[in-house]
């Protein structure tokens, strides 16, 4: 990887994206140079920058993993965002993969100009670690897909464009292998959005509640009854964004995006940075944390920018230990104030809030529990749990029979 | 243990207690009283007053029942488990049982009766800012003026002041730490609600820029501690309560519900974490039992055990109701459950007297100085 | 329970036990009074005191449990050995539930005399938490049983007169409905003993291999095929045991019996009394360990000396946890020095084998996941695990099949 | 990292390492070792020679290749793996880097070809009877004598003393802790061997009666520590590789290990103690490689990282080790099982050149003046 940048070496690539950004983003200001009549980021995906490592008829360039970073690079020198999609856009890469050339056409680029927002509909109230147990159903009426269900742990379903659905299609097949995947038009009829209010105080997800919701052809994603394998794809991706710390922003709060606690100057305020019995703790915490960005990096380094890798999938197990100690720990530095809330009290409210939110990381997107069988079984190849439903309709599975 | 309760009438006050809560104090109720401003039932008050649990420590000759530490942390077992909210332990354990060891038999005469039916209800201002819950945390002067006192610097996490009839303030005098009463304690100026983490509980800071105040008669540093002990004992009665309360909806959760076709209870993953609970949950009660007993024996090694209740109670609530969230997986997470209600209860109950780790030290010096001998 | 020592309010039974006792035991030179030309424990047991809770025929006097302690009391007070058979000698108590009148008047009287010992022929390489699993075979040739197979973790093998066995006598029913329970003559040839060498470096344990040896029919105890009913009983009492911290002994070194490690005096001898970070992790050893007598205490008040309940269950689990934490907590008091080992470095000698032995409790008579398991099932009400070979002909099962 | 070793030399020499190791450090080679008095296998040590294992950092001019931490981390991954008992970690890395930042020619010129070449062995004498390897725990002290000087004190926990030729010994002389040379170390007095609890491992204790030493020019306290670190991070190595092939031989244990009828490592009990295990693990390898690529860049981290290394690699070996024995359950206990040789030197290594909480308190000091800046 060469991040070198004397002119006489630069590649013709780098001098494209340098040349394009000169003409286009004011780096001073962090703005676009003029008003080009359409959005920054619309103008980054119409120049092929968004996507890079797409193809060109999907608005990308066809660029290798190298020359994509160096793209990377060139928008994060100058402080422009919009590029790297192809990397982290969840739904966006989903749909790529799966969609139907009509859909594609319909939201892909609206995607990652990040002009509409997509919501999951994956979770229900019995479909929560076991995920394949959903039971809401997709129907063929001869003319469109009808849903109808009640799915849980939604974020951002109100401004959704499209909601990715995972949806029973054939109740005869195993629970695995008769659900199928969706792109269902949030703005109809049909859909109730009612929010959940968690622990922390937030609301930052939703029920939504499905009854006769019609949902195109074109927008079944994969084959019919393989839903389940598209579903994978996107799951892993969640994971690793977690892994990586993500998960600690304080989503739907007032906060920061990025609030790492800086624990140090924290119990230096508080004077404890002389207890042995604290610095012991304090210690442990920051290098829990310390390993898990190592173990990211030598991940990256070994084996590519968006690959994904053994380490990746313990990272969220880590991320889940390092917001619980850490919210444990700053509790013990507040002490007793720690037993007050709100705005008054900013430490406090900060502190209760990360102990409440560790949870996010700890339940959402698979629980410490479930994460670890998928070590156990998927990197360290120990037998499978034994699944008493896997194999057997999933008309007659205890989640259908009660 | 008591000279005026007999085994029977203490199991018999002990389940009564545990009706009238099942009764008038459930999750909805608990729900209900969070979001008034008075934060507990007066109603419910008053029936636990019928029923001689205000007036437990309080001796019959002040209309209590005289009972003692053991009477006392089977009830707040049962308060624990029912998430009671309340002045139960500012008024009922830490005002009675001061009011109790002040030699003046006036002050006693005319509090207690009151406090035991109900129609009174103290409040205890014992740290200030600092939160130690220690001697050298009080940031209250007193200073003579005649017969009275003048109060004047600042008490902070004052339980349930907002409900107070009457203020029981430690402050320093000249002499010493002293406690000192102030009557009328609703129309006094300087104090302050807070907004806590857990909703159940009510705290105060209160001001006093030169209060009046009543000087108890009797009541030095160690009246203070041995008012301390007796609270100590009650929230680890309250901790140990609590505690079996979520493990058991925990248990009962993880029995029925249903995840890859059959309950996830039956997943080592899941059934191990209930069982090192139950481990901790067994250990909070058998050592809040112990200290209530040992203290009231007046054992050579209660303040040993009253030390190891306060952390292991603290550390085996909070362990519960934290592993209790992640047992119910997505479910716990939400604001409607009542894991976190406890969750709360937990966080806030192992702050209240000092934390865990200042219990632990206190507990090895207890060990020290009995093995030294 | 009464303990009043005034002359004037004492019961008959006490009189009687103590008649006895000033008669026959020297209790301030703590031997013998005379030589009554038979062995102390033998003269206890004639006597009737050895198990006082039994049936007259077998050498008891019926006592309830109550005056049973009245005369363990006794002799305790002066201290006179040989009381209480009834309440702690497992085999002994297995026999007389399950056993024989022949096998009885064989053995009864000289067990509980410990005249004799046994060892416990259970475990096998291929059944250690899986014990129903076991493949040593018991077969009638018509005249009696004749054992094959191979046991494992088996103390006191050499010098035992019998051996309790557990072993399958039908290979078509399911694994635990196939077993018996035998009293097997160890004295015999067919009998080969094969110390093992443990990790502490004791060799407290044998293999046993057994070859064609005999067994009369009155040796087996309950009804054939209902052994596993039998073991039951025994294995309550070894965890009990284990709980009550019997298990750190140094059985089989050359140190004390009773070896409780003095922490305190050791931190204060280390200099680490005055070492916060230090006293934190002592105080939560020590914690550990009163935690669990407090526990063990609460659940001999509630339900009577010898009953079983919840609380012992888990005792000893509890108790590993304190075995392995002290032996952490002692490592780190030596720091350096325990690098060091054997007799010129007795400091560290002892804390390494304390670390090593510590899974004598954490492993020996059900692992830790075994008990938590235990725990769950038995104790809160937890569905069983799942076990593949449970309802099969055992010949079936992987652990035959492999 | 090296200026003189490829991507591909590197990656060479670790493949041919793990190969002569497999061949000829197998578990029943280490166990017929223990049995020595030698304690280490002299063949193995000429073809790890002749493979440039020994001369690994020292300098081509004196017969090495020159190589950094980087290299040494990765070869010692690969030694911990195996078990490798002897003097590498002694005569390689600590003897290696002392003598190549001897300012004086003639004396690498005169030892450090013979390092490199395995004919002779150097050991190095750092700490006294308190065991702590910190600059105050140097109980030796140096006094000049003419040219030369004479050592007296005592030294401790001296690393494969037994087996070596030379023995450089950290002293207190009048102007600091200076580095001291003993040669012909084994008609030396006063060397007595210790009986180790890790049988792999050989200490002695070294008690000097005014014996004649040389100063090492050039080696102050400073040199010392950089030696030291260069030995905490192939201690690290070690640790990280040891503590995967412990687990690589675990999984593959509890994977065929059958038991309730499957295998046990289907439990989630196992399972997931197998998995937090691989987090330890990889944790481990991860802050062991960038502590000695920070060392060899010079970055400004890396005593933060090799303090972090010292401690993560420590306790994550010790609780691999540890947890591996319990996963085996019974057999786990067996002497003949190769669980135990792995938790006895993982135990020697969490105390080798101090314990973790050491290194915790040093690690977030060098993060403190981190952040105050």
């Amino acid at each position: 990887m060469q991040s070198n940048d004397s002119d006489d070496a630069i590649d013709p690539l780098r001098a494209e994206v340098r040349g394009w950004l000169d003409e286009h983003w004011d780096a001073s200001a962090r703005k676009p140079a003029h008003d080009f009549g359409i959005g920054w980021r619309r103008l980054v995906v119409d120049a092929g920058w968004a996507a890079p490592r797409w193809p060109e008829q999907w608005g990308g360039r066809g660029l290798s993993d190298d020359d994509a970073l160096v793209v990377e690079e060139e928008f994060n020198r100058v402080g422009a965002p919009g590029c790297g999609q192809d990397r982290s856009h969840v739904s966006a890469n989903t749909l790529l993969t799966f969609g139907t050339d009509t859909l594609k056409h319909e939201a892909l680029f609206r995607l990652i100009a990040e002009e509409i927002t997509t919501c999951l509909l994956y979770s229900e109230p019995g479909a929560g670690s076991d995920l394949a147990a959903v039971r809401t159903r997709a129907d063929w009426n001869g003319e469109h897909w009808v849903i109808k269900g009640h799915k849980i742990w939604t974020s951002g379903a109100r401004t959704a464009e499209y909601g990715l659905l995972l949806a029973r299609t054939d109740w005869d097949r195993p629970k695995h292998k008769g659900l199928s995947f969706f792109f269902v038009p949030m703005k109809q009829p049909g859909i109730d959005i009612k929010p959940i209010h968690q622990i922390t105080g937030d609301s930052h997800f939703n029920e939504v509640f499905l009854d006769d919701v019609v949902v195109p052809a074109s927008n079944l994603l994969g084959e019919l009854n393989e839903g389940w394998k598209v579903l994978l794809v996107g799951l892993a991706y969640e994971r690793l964004i977690m892994g990586e710390g993500i998960g600690e922003r304080k989503q739907g709060s007032s906060k920061d995006d990025h609030n790492r606690a800086d624990l140090i100057s924290m119990a230096r305020d508080a004077g404890l940075l002389k207890d042995s019995v604290f610095r012991r703790d304090l210690a442990q915490v920051l290098a829990y944390r310390q390993l898990n960005e190592l173990n990211v990096a030598r991940a990256k380094m070994e084996l590519g920018r968006d690959k994904s890798s053994p380490l990746m999938s313990m990272s969220k197990l880590a991320m889940s230990r390092i917001l619980h100690e850490e919210a444990r720990i700053m509790t013990k530095m507040l002490g007793a104030a720690s037993l007050l809330d709100g705005e008054p009290h900013e430490a406090a409210a900060d502190v209760n809030y990360r102990a409440a939110n560790a949870y996010m990381t700890s339940i959402g997107g698979g629980t410490d529990q479930i994460q670890r069988n998928i070590i156990g079984e998927q990197v360290l190849g120990l037998p499978r749990e034994q699944e008493a439903d896997r194999h057997i309709p999933f008309r007659d599975s205890r989640s259908v029979t009660g | 243990m008591s000279e005026y309760l007999s085994e029977e009438e203490r199991r018999a006050i002990r389940e009564s207690f545990a009706r009238l809560l099942a009764k008038h104090c459930t999750e909805s109720d608990v729900r209900r009283l969070i979001a008034t401003p008075e934060g507990y039932d007066r109603d419910l008050w008053r029936r636990m007053a019928d029923m001689g649990v205000l007036g437990l420590l309080v001796d019959p000759t002040y209309g209590g029942s005289g009972a003692g530490a053991v009477e006392l942390e089977s009830l707040m077992e049962e308060a624990g488990a029912a998430l009671l909210p309340g002045p139960l332990l500012s008024s009922g354990v830490l005002g009675s049982s001061l009011f109790s060891a002040c030699t003046d038999d006036g002050v006693r005469l005319r509090l207690l009766p009151g406090l035991a039916s109900g129609d009174t209800i103290a409040s205890v201002a014992l740290t200030g800012d600092s939160g130690t819950w220690r001697p050298d945390g009080v940031s209250v002067d007193a200073a003579p003026k005649g017969d009275a006192w003048l109060l004047t610097g600042c008490a902070s996490f004052v339980t349930w002041a907002c409900a107070a009839d009457v203020l029981l303030v430690a402050a320093r005098a000249p002499d010493g730490l002293g406690v000192f009463l102030v009557e009328d304690a609703q129309s006094l100026a300087g104090v302050t609600a807070l907004q806590t983490h857990d909703p159940t509980l009510h705290l105060s800071r209160v001001v006093f820029k030169g209060v009046d105040a009543v000087r108890l008669p009797g009541l030095d540093e160690s009246a203070l501690e041995q008012a301390m002990n007796l609270a100590r004992i009650a929230l680890a009665g309250e901790q140990a309560g609590a505690a079996r309360r979520v493990l058991d909806g925990t248990v009962e959760y993880i029995r029925t519900r249903v995840q890859f076709g059959r309950p996830v209870g039956g997943f080592q993953a899941i059934k191990h974490m209930a069982a090192d609970l139950l481990l901790e949950v067994e250990s909070a009660t058998s050592v809040a039992r112990q200290a209530a007993s040992a203290f009231d024996e007046g054992d050579a090694d209660s303040n040993e055990l009253i030390s190891l209740a306060a952390f292991a109670c603290a550390d085996a609530f909070v362990q519960t109701a934290s592993s209790a969230i992640q047992m119910h997986g997505g479910i716990g997470f939400t604001w409607d459950h009542w894991a976190h209600l406890y969750w709360r209860r937990a966080r806030a109950d192992a702050q209240l007297f000092g934390g865990a780790d200042f219990y632990r030290d206190r507990y090895l010096a207890a060990k020290e100085s009995r093995n030294a001998k």
